[in-house]
């Protein structure tokens, strides 16, 4: 297994000045390997969009360091290790850069110096990938949150990146637009195995990832399998993020005196546990 | 310590790229799409407000961005409302006005944080973007009166400008955010 | 309508400074004739041109009646007491509205056929040779690119934005002019402090796409230059001659 | 205040080549002291029915009743702000309105526009802070120095301090995180109750229309389709599908459950609770 991204003790302070004050980002260590999916969950000010910033190069690490492809993450490595990730951020309209759909998708490809013929074979690949072919001449405002995303996505892939970044990529759309978006996520996975970071508030966005890192003020305080980290419960809530909706009904009905034999992460689950821990008697 | 200088030398450059990018974008909508409705007849009474949102660029920003905010942003109003022909006009006047705003503004170390000089500045402007347009139709209509005419419309709107973007740079010069991105 | 908007830029440029060598009736009519060719070959309906004419149509009028009423050149050809009429001034005041009237013409053309974008483009590449000179040519074409992607956004925002300083009571359109202006920083504000927040968010987001300045960077968008433009270049060159010969 | 809606059509740019019509016909009643719930896909009309409901924008056809006034198309409005101060509404983002020097400021800027004293609307500044949860300290402070979070509830303060009849909420949770979705719906609700505000919720998710609502409208290509009470609605998956809705998650599993129990549970459950006990019911009964 390659490895493709890794934290080594890293910890990041905004007011270094202050050695009190407490660390945005505080000695994480974690890994990802080709093909893997990984969520970051954390309410805000957990240190996620920090670790975000020093994947891409925007802030460096005061203590530890970064490697990305095995390469150690510095001023001198930096354009090179950015031109192998695709990010799609949290706003879809503040990173839409091209004046059409198309144009935007080329951006990354012309700052790279990719030639004129290859961009335009990629372009229309990456845009195919995700559906969005047939808005090749469309503006920006006249797309919906989803779309623009999707675009975003395009964007990143006509890179043939490495790693694909989403920070909170579907915070800011409706539930159709979050499906959309999710399913094209998981559809490239498929199709061309797709290394994936997301960092998220969105439990339901975070049970599809393989491994979940959860943060809190700054500190990894647990890293597993969904299964694993979600079984945390309680602890959850109390750092201000949400069950899955199948473990609530799971406890509800657990509280009304329902037999049930254990933690339930997805509906079907729920509705198996209720059969057997019920009616197969 | 060190390690924090997250904004590297082209970060500065995209940043300003990009933020003159917007003032021009602001401008151009304070000049087709911010009206006041005046009584008075000059003009059938509309007074946009892209002179005060060029005030506000130079003003915050300084005489360079001042300068392409005016000059650009206005220059595409007349690109897309059909006045084309006046864009030469337009642009080398804007440009004249917002620097010299700008400059006054900056001059002597303050940043647009002085309120005297930041009146100043607009007032001193207004002769010269009035002279520019002036020369420039006089050379379009072959005539010296016709210009004219559309002084009193000038004054009015540049009078607007000031009463409106010296307050506004108040305002937006005491959020830290401002404070901090325009140093 | 389909040449290159280098071509239409540097067409629409030479003929704004040859208008001016017209000088009598022979070279106002060339012009005349020139333009309705270059109306008809444009396949731009009317309706459009005289739309575009209606914002000067005043000032045309205007100019017109100046011209009349203080140019005393030649004969007098009509006395009504307190108004005297020069022939110079009619020929004067007929000469400038046709000016005029064919510079609005070609430059509605060019904006009706030409998007802001493309014209951004033609100017980069046209300009580009400046770039020796040190000026950012790259710079300034990528800034008013975004500025035009931004313009619609930043519309919604300003109307959003001025809808709810209406719900909370203070309006731009109603009330005295005092109150009108005072309801102008409370629209400005905010929307300057969202604009900075998008420029930022945008920066970073060009920042990590492999943005690093015009060096090393491929067009995506490429521009085709053929006959066309170079008849339509030659033709106007052919113009500025007969312009030039039958000028006195 | 009673708000209803006769025959309302609306048009973009009406009377010019470019007109183009966003609602149609649209009938509405939202009695007094109700939890009102507009539910649509983005670009169902939802967002122009909502700048209606304070003379935001004036119909181009039909009729608006607002309490005792009326905005009726084709005549001129009268004075507008005694409707918008009893109406008051938080918008999308609503944290982007905010420009005063300090909270307390921006707070008073909302009743001071209709007229209240300084001390007056000093006091409703102070109460409303506490209202949204949010410790007195902040109102000397810039707007711009707080969390994200913290903006949205100054913001939704300078419109509670408005103190009106009716609040119209447009998408509020729009980008929070789950623990601050919930907080902010939460509180809608309790000032809908103690307050006895008559408040009107424009959404595109089903769960908080479920969760809080009295009565639901359903919009759909500029028209309103359906109107009911959340268990009517959410009875008839098929109706919704067509309007391109899907029915509350915690429907769909109430379907998965009757299904595998073999028949209907006795009503139809809308929030987590009412499901567990009724499936808890139902299984006793066996």
């Amino acid at each position: 297994m390659t490895e493709i991204l890794s934290f080594h003790n890293v910890s990041f302070s905004y007011t270094p000045d202050k050695p009190d004050a407490r660390k945005a980002v505080q000695n994480v260590s974690f890994s990802i390997n080709e093909g893997e999916w990984i969520a970051i969950v954390g309410h805000n000010g957990s240190g996620k969009s920090t670790m975000v910033k020093m994947v891409c190069g925007l802030l460096f690490p005061q203590e530890g360091e970064i490697r990305v492809m095995q390469i150690i993450l510095n001023e001198e490595t930096l354009w090179d290790i950015r031109s192998k990730i695709g990010m799609v951020f949290q706003n879809p309209d503040n990173q839409f850069v091209g004046a059409t759909v198309q144009d935007d998708v080329a951006f990354a490809l012309e700052n790279n110096g990719v030639p004129f013929e290859e961009m335009v074979e990629r372009v229309s690949s990456s845009l195919k990938k995700v559906k969005m072919y047939e808005f090749l001449n469309h503006e920006p405002h006249h797309l919906s949150g989803g779309q623009k995303q999707r675009v975003a996505i395009a964007g990143a892939l006509a890179m043939h990146p490495k790693l694909l970044i989403l920070d909170e990529a579907t915070s800011m759309l409706d539930p159709q637009g979050r499906e959309e978006v999710l399913q094209t996520v998981l559809e490239l996975r498929k199709e061309i195995g797709l290394t994936v970071l997301s960092i998220t508030h969105d439990v339901e966005e975070a049970l599809l990832a393989d491994r979940v890192i959860f943060m809190n003020q700054g500190k990894k305080y647990a890293e597993g399998s969904p299964e694993e980290i979600f079984a945390l419960g309680d602890k959850l809530t109390e750092f201000g993020l949400e069950l899955p909706f199948a473990m609530r009904m799971t406890e509800l009905l657990q509280a009304k005196g329902v037999h049930l034999s254990g933690n339930n992460l997805t509906e079907e689950e729920l509705v198996n546990d209720l059969w057997t821990s019920n009616f197969s008697k | 310590m060190q390690k924090t200088n997250t904004l590297s030398k082209q970060r500065g450059k995209t940043t300003d790229l990009v933020i003159q990018a917007m003032l021009v974008a602001l401008v151009f909508i304070s000049t087709i799409f911010l009206n006041i409705k005046l009584p008075i007849a000059s003009n059938g009474g509309l007074v946009h407000l892209g002179t005060a949102m060029l005030f506000i660029a130079s003003i915050l920003f300084g005489p360079k961005k001042g300068a392409i905010a005016g000059a650009v942003g206005m220059g595409l109003f007349d690109l897309v409302g059909g006045w084309l022909v006046w864009a030469p006009i337009t642009i080398i006047s804007r440009a004249l006005q917002g620097y010299i705003v700008g400059k006054i503004a900056w001059s002597n170390g303050s940043r647009g944080d002085s309120i005297a000089k930041n009146i100043i500045a607009t007032i001193v402007s207004i002769p010269v973007m009035v002279g520019v347009y002036y020369i420039g139709e006089a050379i379009m209509f072959s005539s010296f009166i016709m210009p004219l005419a559309s002084i009193p419309g000038d004054l009015v709107q540049n009078g607007i400008g000031i009463i409106i973007a010296i307050p506004v740079c108040m305002v937006l010069k005491k959020i830290p955010y401002f404070a901090s991105i325009t140093r | 309508h389909q040449l290159d908007p280098r071509s239409k830029l540097i067409f629409t440029f030479i003929f704004v400074v040859i208008v001016f060598l017209a000088n009598n009736v022979a070279t106002y009519g060339l012009l005349l004739i020139f333009t309705l060719f270059v109306i008809l070959i444009s396949r731009i309906r009317l309706y459009f041109l005289i739309n575009g004419l209606k914002p000067v149509i005043i000032l045309v009028i205007f100019t017109f009646l100046i011209h009349i009423l203080f140019t005393r050149e030649g004969d007098v050809l009509l006395n009504l007491g307190f108004l005297e009429v020069y022939e110079g001034g009619l020929r004067q005041g007929i000469f400038i509205s046709i000016r005029f009237v064919v510079l609005v013409f070609v430059t509605t053309i060019l904006t009706l056929t030409t998007s802001p974008i493309s014209i951004t483009d033609g100017l980069e590449v046209l300009l580009n040779p400046l770039k020796k000179f040190k000026l950012p040519i790259h710079e300034l074409a990528l800034m008013m690119s975004i500025a035009l992607r931004f313009i619609p956004t930043l519309m919604d925002e300003t109307d959003k934005i001025m809808k709810a300083q209406m719900a909370r009571g203070s309006d731009l359109g109603a009330g005295p002019i005092k109150d009108r202006i005072k309801a102008v920083v409370p629209l400005l504000v905010p929307l300057f402090v969202s604009a900075f927040k998008r420029a930022e968010d945008l920066a970073t987001a060009m920042e990590v796409r492999g943005y690093r300045g015009g060096e090393g960077r491929t067009r995506y968008r490429q521009l085709k230059w053929d006959a066309k433009d170079t008849t339509c270049i030659f033709a106007l060159v052919l113009m500025t001659a007969l312009l030039v010969f039958f000028r006195s | 205040m009673d708000i209803k809606l006769q025959q309302v059509s609306y048009a973009y740019s009406a009377g010019t080549p470019f007109e183009k019509y966003a609602l149609f016909d649209v009938e509405m009643e939202i009695p007094s002291k109700t939890y009102h719930a507009i539910i649509g896909h983005t670009g169902s009309g939802k967002s122009t029915i909502l700048q209606h409901f304070n003379g935001l924008l004036k119909p181009t056809k039909g009729i608006v009743h607002i309490g005792e006034r009326k905005i009726e198309a084709g005549k001129k409005a009268k004075e507008l702000k005694p409707i918008r101060q009893k109406v008051g509404i938080v918008f999308q983002f609503p944290e982007h309105q905010l420009f005063e020097e300090t909270v307390l400021k921006d707070i008073m800027f909302g009743p001071m526009n209709f007229g209240v004293s300084e001390e007056e609307a000093e006091k409703r500044a102070r109460e409303g802070i506490k209202q949204v949860g949010l410790p007195e300290e902040v109102l000397d402070k810039s707007p711009f120095d707080l969390s994200g979070g913290q903006m949205r509830r100054v913001a939704i303060a300078g419109v509670l301090a408005m103190n009106p009849d009716v609040i119209v909420l447009d998408e509020p949770t729009a980008g929070l995180d789950p623990r601050g979705q919930k907080e902010i719906m939460d509180l809608f609700y309790r000032l809908h109750k103690e307050r006895e505000l008559t408040t009107i919720l424009v959404t595109h998710s089903m769960e908080d229309a479920a969760k809080y609502a009295d009565q639901i409208s359903i919009m759909h290509e500029g028209r309103c389709v359906l109107t009911g009470a959340p268990r009517e609605i959410f009875s008839d998956s098929e109706t919704l599908k067509k309007y391109r809705l899907e029915i509350p998650r915690i429907v769909k599993f109430q379907q998965k459950i009757e299904k595998l129990i073999g028949k209907p549970l006795s009503k139809i459950c809308l929030t987590e609770e009412e499901l567990a006990d009724e499936i808890a019911r139902a299984l006793k009964e066996r």
